[in-house]
């Protein structure tokens, strides 16, 4: 549904951008509402399979994802980011798309692992053969299951995209809509 | 007005403590439960279907992805299978024996430590469950010394190992069990003292010896209700009953007890691990079956004899005469059991794996009713269930 | 030892035991359908075999009968293992509960009316467990595709 | 002693000052609730052998401000079946209560302003310590609120949680305090300082120790802290009576959580460890004091388990409210005898 959504309105959000124009001003709010997201994603509680264990231990100690200001919250409504930790099945998937649409906008999804990204080993009749065919996802981290490095990396890679988006300050106060690349 | 009001709460697939994706429909009256239901198979994966596919060797990476928290006690239950199976059980060299059970005996700290953090969480004591994943990340860094992954290691073989130790393993497993009785002590010390944690354990969802036997409860959450049984002890496998331990049982069948009996039992794998580091003697790793077990890698680069037998049972695998075998080990959460039936081709033809989590999770609706809200989550985190192997 | 408890259930229940088989030094049983409780009954009671270890089917797709039901029995006291099994054929896929002797036979028989598409008559709660309340068809099933009725098998796989 | 400067005498000035104290003490309190925050996630961190934040500006120093933007910028969401006034008034009846509280802290002793003697007080209520009980208990309905408000189950359940806890918290905290004003014969805060301000012996902590105890462990109680966070608990009951609040008014739950907490700590300082008095200037003493009690909160944050429900009613009604009683006797026998 988000993947439609967004190639079939992409031309009037770019009618909007012209509005608020592409100044100083703008280009520095958008900076700041960018910063703000990039630097205080909170993913929700949300684990399927083995990818969830690696999760829980790259919020552990050693790696510790409070440094980057990443906090789990355990309600989809106030978290930013859903991290698709594991196997996803079908039996699975409408619990996955309510918990996001649950989330409120800007949401952004991590497939983690190879499960999450293409089905992996699991080429069976009851799993879906990748999250990317049901949600938009942002951020592929490979894996069986990725390393907390690869999270940490894929959680940066994200920080860097939220930062490159543009009219994210006019999509805020509901002029246009957020331009992703 | 109606005689009492029920109201139906839905705990899950996602909720935090439901430790993965299991789904519990709670009827409460105020806050006591009148009836739970679990609803699972959200991370069924068709892992039996998916080996009936495969052949022997490549089935055993599936293993792994059961009980994620303690891979290579499903390897070993898998590898005990197949050579069972086979009829190579006794050709299985000492070196592969002791390693296996240093291994397995790791793999269950590994997973109880685990365990142990996210039930203190649940119960919301959450520093614990910051020091029991420090010292899950040392036998992390250890798997991933030995096979090359710090979860699914894939390191056992049928027939044996698939590589020997690398330098300096058995300084870093000394050295961690060394220093383990002591992190527990620490664990001990924040909890087991703690009278908000004893209040919030004491004589929560009991069940006692018979009830337990009925619905099939095994591991360590039938023995603190008193049982005393363990496959290691009592059908003893891989060399078992050549190691010196005791079989913790407790009495009350409570949480706290089974609390109690999953950390003495991490105490005892300390000493199960210490017997077989002395053991520990330089020897071959894979057994004397060529039709069965894969050439050594120098052999395989060197010489065409090498590979044409690494060729042959890479794509042919091999092909147990027909029949069929049970074999069940102690994994940490109780009695992990492959039902392997062959046909006499490559691939098996069942596979059917009797995870531990799953019948243990049906005990749950009977300990819970009557309980409070709170008590459910002590409940769930207490079974020490892995939604992996029970939608398998 | 277990031929002991097999000579015991002969002698208890003569017509019933169809076939007595032992492989690697494990003993399986062939019983009767009609009679599996009773057996069942038998063993957890005179036989102290008070623990059912494990429960599932078989699918042998072109024999008669096509279906078998598997039973691991032990017996925590003696640790012995013993192993029933039951023929199933496919037009009346059907089977007494055993759910009555141990309760843990419960959502192993619900597993397999699910997977394998094996009823358990008199059973207390035979739904579905594992795959979604509305799945057609039982995927462990032999003449079940893997990778499920409606999807082309990827090609570019080695096996 | 010049005069005290009052509407009367004139107004222009006592409008002025006002305003300036109310917004000092806003500021103050505003950036301490932040700053909680990330204190919260640095010190929990440390003991948990983590860092805390780190990467957001130096030494992770712009976390608050960033999660701040963040929920200030993200969509606001009101489910389709929510009541929605009540959900939209749940914040504000939970955030507005935390700061006003504060008006009764005295936070220095007076200075002089302009010929006039001002004390550094918002506002020196007779009725100060029934005010704070008031607001305190006006609190609740924020959350109840919340958790009927949002027609979630979980929120409801940690709705009603809420509420019994109050009540029977309440009970205990405001007799505790009973004792405290039976030594003072006041009830206002500033002369219950001024009754502790003979030297650190005549704080109340060393003659009314029980009272001090069952104070800080009722008062936890009220502002919804570990090891009583029941209403919130996040393994229960996912996010308790905030489950559905996202954007802003999530921010506001959050922020009145960490301003009761300041507001305990001032209370509880005042009460008992004669507020502003010290080595230090006046307000310098208090902040220290209130950081004190913070760090005691966030501390047993990071070590105790949650206590379940009907442990919390049991240790209410059958432990503390009985010990206030029996010390609200034995000081009464002291003071009168």
């Amino acid at each position: 549904m988000g993947v439609k959504q967004q190639g079939a309105e992409l031309a009037p959000a770019t009618e909007y951008y012209k509005v608020l124009g592409d100044n100083i001003l703008t280009t520095s709010l958008d900076k700041l509402v960018n910063w703000s997201r990039s630097r205080s994603m909170w993913p929700m509680t949300f684990g399927l399979a083995c990818c969830a264990i690696e999760m829980m231990a790259a919020g552990a100690a050693r790696f510790d994802l409070d440094r980057l200001g990443v906090l789990f919250r355990a309600s989809p409504r106030q978290a930013d980011l859903i991290i698709i930790a594991g196997t996803v099945t079908h039996k699975m998937m409408p619990v996955i798309r309510t918990v996001y649409e649950q989330m409120p906008e800007p949401k952004y999804v991590i497939a983690m692992g190879a499960c999450a990204s293409s089905g992996g080993v699991f080429d069976t009749y009851s799993v879906l053969q990748g999250i990317d065919q049901e949600l938009p996802v942002d951020v592929y981290v490979p894996g069986c299951p990725p390393r907390p490095e690869g999270l940490l990396y894929g959680l940066i890679k994200l920080q860097e995209k939220i930062m490159r988006e543009k009219n994210s300050f006019g999509a805020a106060i509901g002029a246009g809509q957020v331009i992703r690349d | 007005m109606a005689k009492k009001d029920i109201m139906t709460i839905n705990m899950g697939p996602q909720h935090p403590s439901t430790h993965g994706v299991l789904q519990l429909i709670l009827e409460l009256d105020g806050e006591t439960v009148v009836k739970a239901t679990p609803h699972i198979g959200f991370l069924h994966r068709g892992v039996e279907k998916l080996s009936e596919n495969r052949s022997y060797h490549r089935a055993l990476p599936l293993t792994d992805r059961l009980d994620y928290l303690a891979p290579m006690s499903n390897n070993l239950g898998y590898v005990l299978a197949v050579e069972k199976l086979l009829g190579i059980t006794d050709l299985i060299p000492e070196r592969a024996k002791v390693v296996r059970v240093m291994m397995a005996e790791l793999t269950r700290i590994k997973s109880h430590l685990v365990w142990l953090a996210t039930h203190a969480l649940d119960i919301g004591a959450m520093t614990v469950f910051l020091y029991c994943f420090r010292e899950r990340e040392a036998i992390m860094d250890m798997y991933e010394k030995l096979s090359g992954a710090r979860m699914t290691s894939n390191y056992f073989r049928v027939g044996g190992l698939s590589l020997d130790l690398p330098e300096g393993f058995e300084k870093d497993v000394r050295s961690f069990i060394d220093a383990m009785p002591g992190h527990i002590e620490t664990y001990e010390g924040l909890l087991t003292g703690n009278k908000i944690w004893q209040k919030r354990t004491i004589g929560v969802a009991k069940i006692d010896a018979d009830a337990a036997i009925d619905i099939g409860l095994t591991g360590p959450a039938l023995r603190a209700s008193g049982v005393d049984w363990d496959l290691r002890r009592d059908n003893p496998y891989s060399g078992y009953e050549e190691y010196e331990f005791q079989v913790v049982t407790r009495q009350n069948g409570d949480t706290f007890d089974r609390y109690k009996a999953r950390l003495d039992e991490m105490r005892e794998s300390c000493k199960i691990i210490r017997q077989a580091l002395d053991k520990l003697q330089p020897g071959p790793i894979l057994a004397d079956a060529p039709a069965v077990c894969l050439p050594p890698k120098e052999k395989v680069v060197n010489s065409i004899e090498g590979l044409i037998h690494q060729f042959k049972i890479i794509t042919e695998g091999f092909k147990p005469e027909p029949g069929e075998i049970y074999q069940g080990v102690e994994a940490p959460k109780g009695e992990l059991g492959y039902y392997l039936v062959s046909d006499g081709s490559a691939n098996p033809y069942r596979m059917k794996i009797r995870p531990p989590s799953f019948v243990n999770l049906q005990a749950l609706p009977q300990m819970v009713e009557g309980a409070l809200l709170a008590d459910v989550i002590a409940a769930i985190g207490t079974l020490d269930i892995v939604l992996g192997e029970i939608d398998r | 030892m277990s031929q002991a408890v097999v000579a015991k259930l002969k002698g208890a229940f003569p017509a019933t035991v169809q076939e007595v088989k032992e492989h690697r030094g494990e003993v399986t049983v062939t019983v009767k359908r009609e009679d599996i409780v009773q057996v069942c009954d038998f063993l957890k009671k005179e036989a102290g075999y008070n623990f059912l270890c494990d429960l599932c089917g078989v699918d042998y797709l072109g024999q008669q009968p096509r279906f078998m039901v598997v039973y691991n029995l032990y017996n925590i006291t003696t640790k012995e293992r013993l192993r029933v099994k039951v023929a199933v054929p496919e037009e009346d896929a059907c089977v007494e509960t055993v759910s009555g002797v141990w309760s843990t036979a419960n959502w192993h028989e619900r597993e397999c009316w699910d997977l394998m598409g094996i009823r358990f008559a008199n059973h207390p709660d035979l739904r579905r467990i594992l795959m979604p309340e509305n799945w057609e068809g039982h995927p462990l099933r032999k003449d079940y595709p893997l990778q499920g009725p409606g999807r082309e098998p990827y090609q570019g796989r080695l096996s | 002693m010049p005069e005290m400067l009052s509407l009367s005498n004139d107004p222009i000035l006592f409008v002025t000052v006002m305003l300036a104290k109310i917004l000092a003490v806003f500021i103050v309190v505003i950036l301490i609730v932040a700053y909680a925050t990330y204190a919260e996630r640095k010190i929990i961190g440390r003991m948990q052998t983590r860092l805390g934040p780190t990467m957001t500006g130096p030494l992770g120093l712009l976390q608050p401000i960033a999660d701040g933007l963040k929920l200030f910028f993200k969509e606001d969401i009101i489910p389709a079946q929510a009541s929605k006034f009540a959900f939209v008034l749940a914040p504000m009846m939970i955030l507005v209560p935390a700061f006003i509280t504060i008006a009764v802290v005295p936070f220095g002793g007076n200075v002089v302003v302009g010929g006039y003697t001002v004390p550094l007080q918002i506002a020196d209520l007779n009725v100060g310590i029934l005010y704070i009980l008031a607001m305190a208990g006006l609190g609740v309905y924020g959350i109840v609120l919340a958790g009927w408000a949002s027609n979630n189950k979980y929120s409801l359940l940690g709705g009603v949680r809420s509420a019994a806890q109050m009540i029977s918290y309440e009970l205990a905290a405001g007799l505790s305090i009973i004792s405290v004003f039976m030594l003072s014969e006041t009830l206002s805060l500033r002369g219950i300082v001024e009754a502790q301000a003979g030297g650190i012996t005549d704080w109340y902590i060393f003659s009314q120790p029980l009272a001090f105890c069952l104070f800080v462990i009722t008062s936890l109680a009220e502002v919804n802290r570990t090891p009583f966070d029941l209403p919130e608990a996040e393994t229960e009951l996912v996010s308790g009576f905030c489950t559905e609040y996202s954007s802003m008014k999530y921010a506001l739950f959050f922020m009145a959580e960490y301003a009761n907490m300041v507001v305990i700590s001032a209370v509880t300082a005042t009460l008992f460890l004669g507020g502003p008095a010290g080595p230090f200037p006046g307000a310098i003493n208090l902040l220290l004091k209130i950081f004190f009690f913070m760090f005691v909160f966030i501390w047993i944050r990071a070590t105790f388990p949650r206590v379940k429900y009907n442990q919390l009613m049991y240790m209410g009604w059958k432990i503390f409210l009985p010990l206030a009683l029996l010390n609200i006797v034995i000081t009464g026998a002291v003071v009168v005898f």
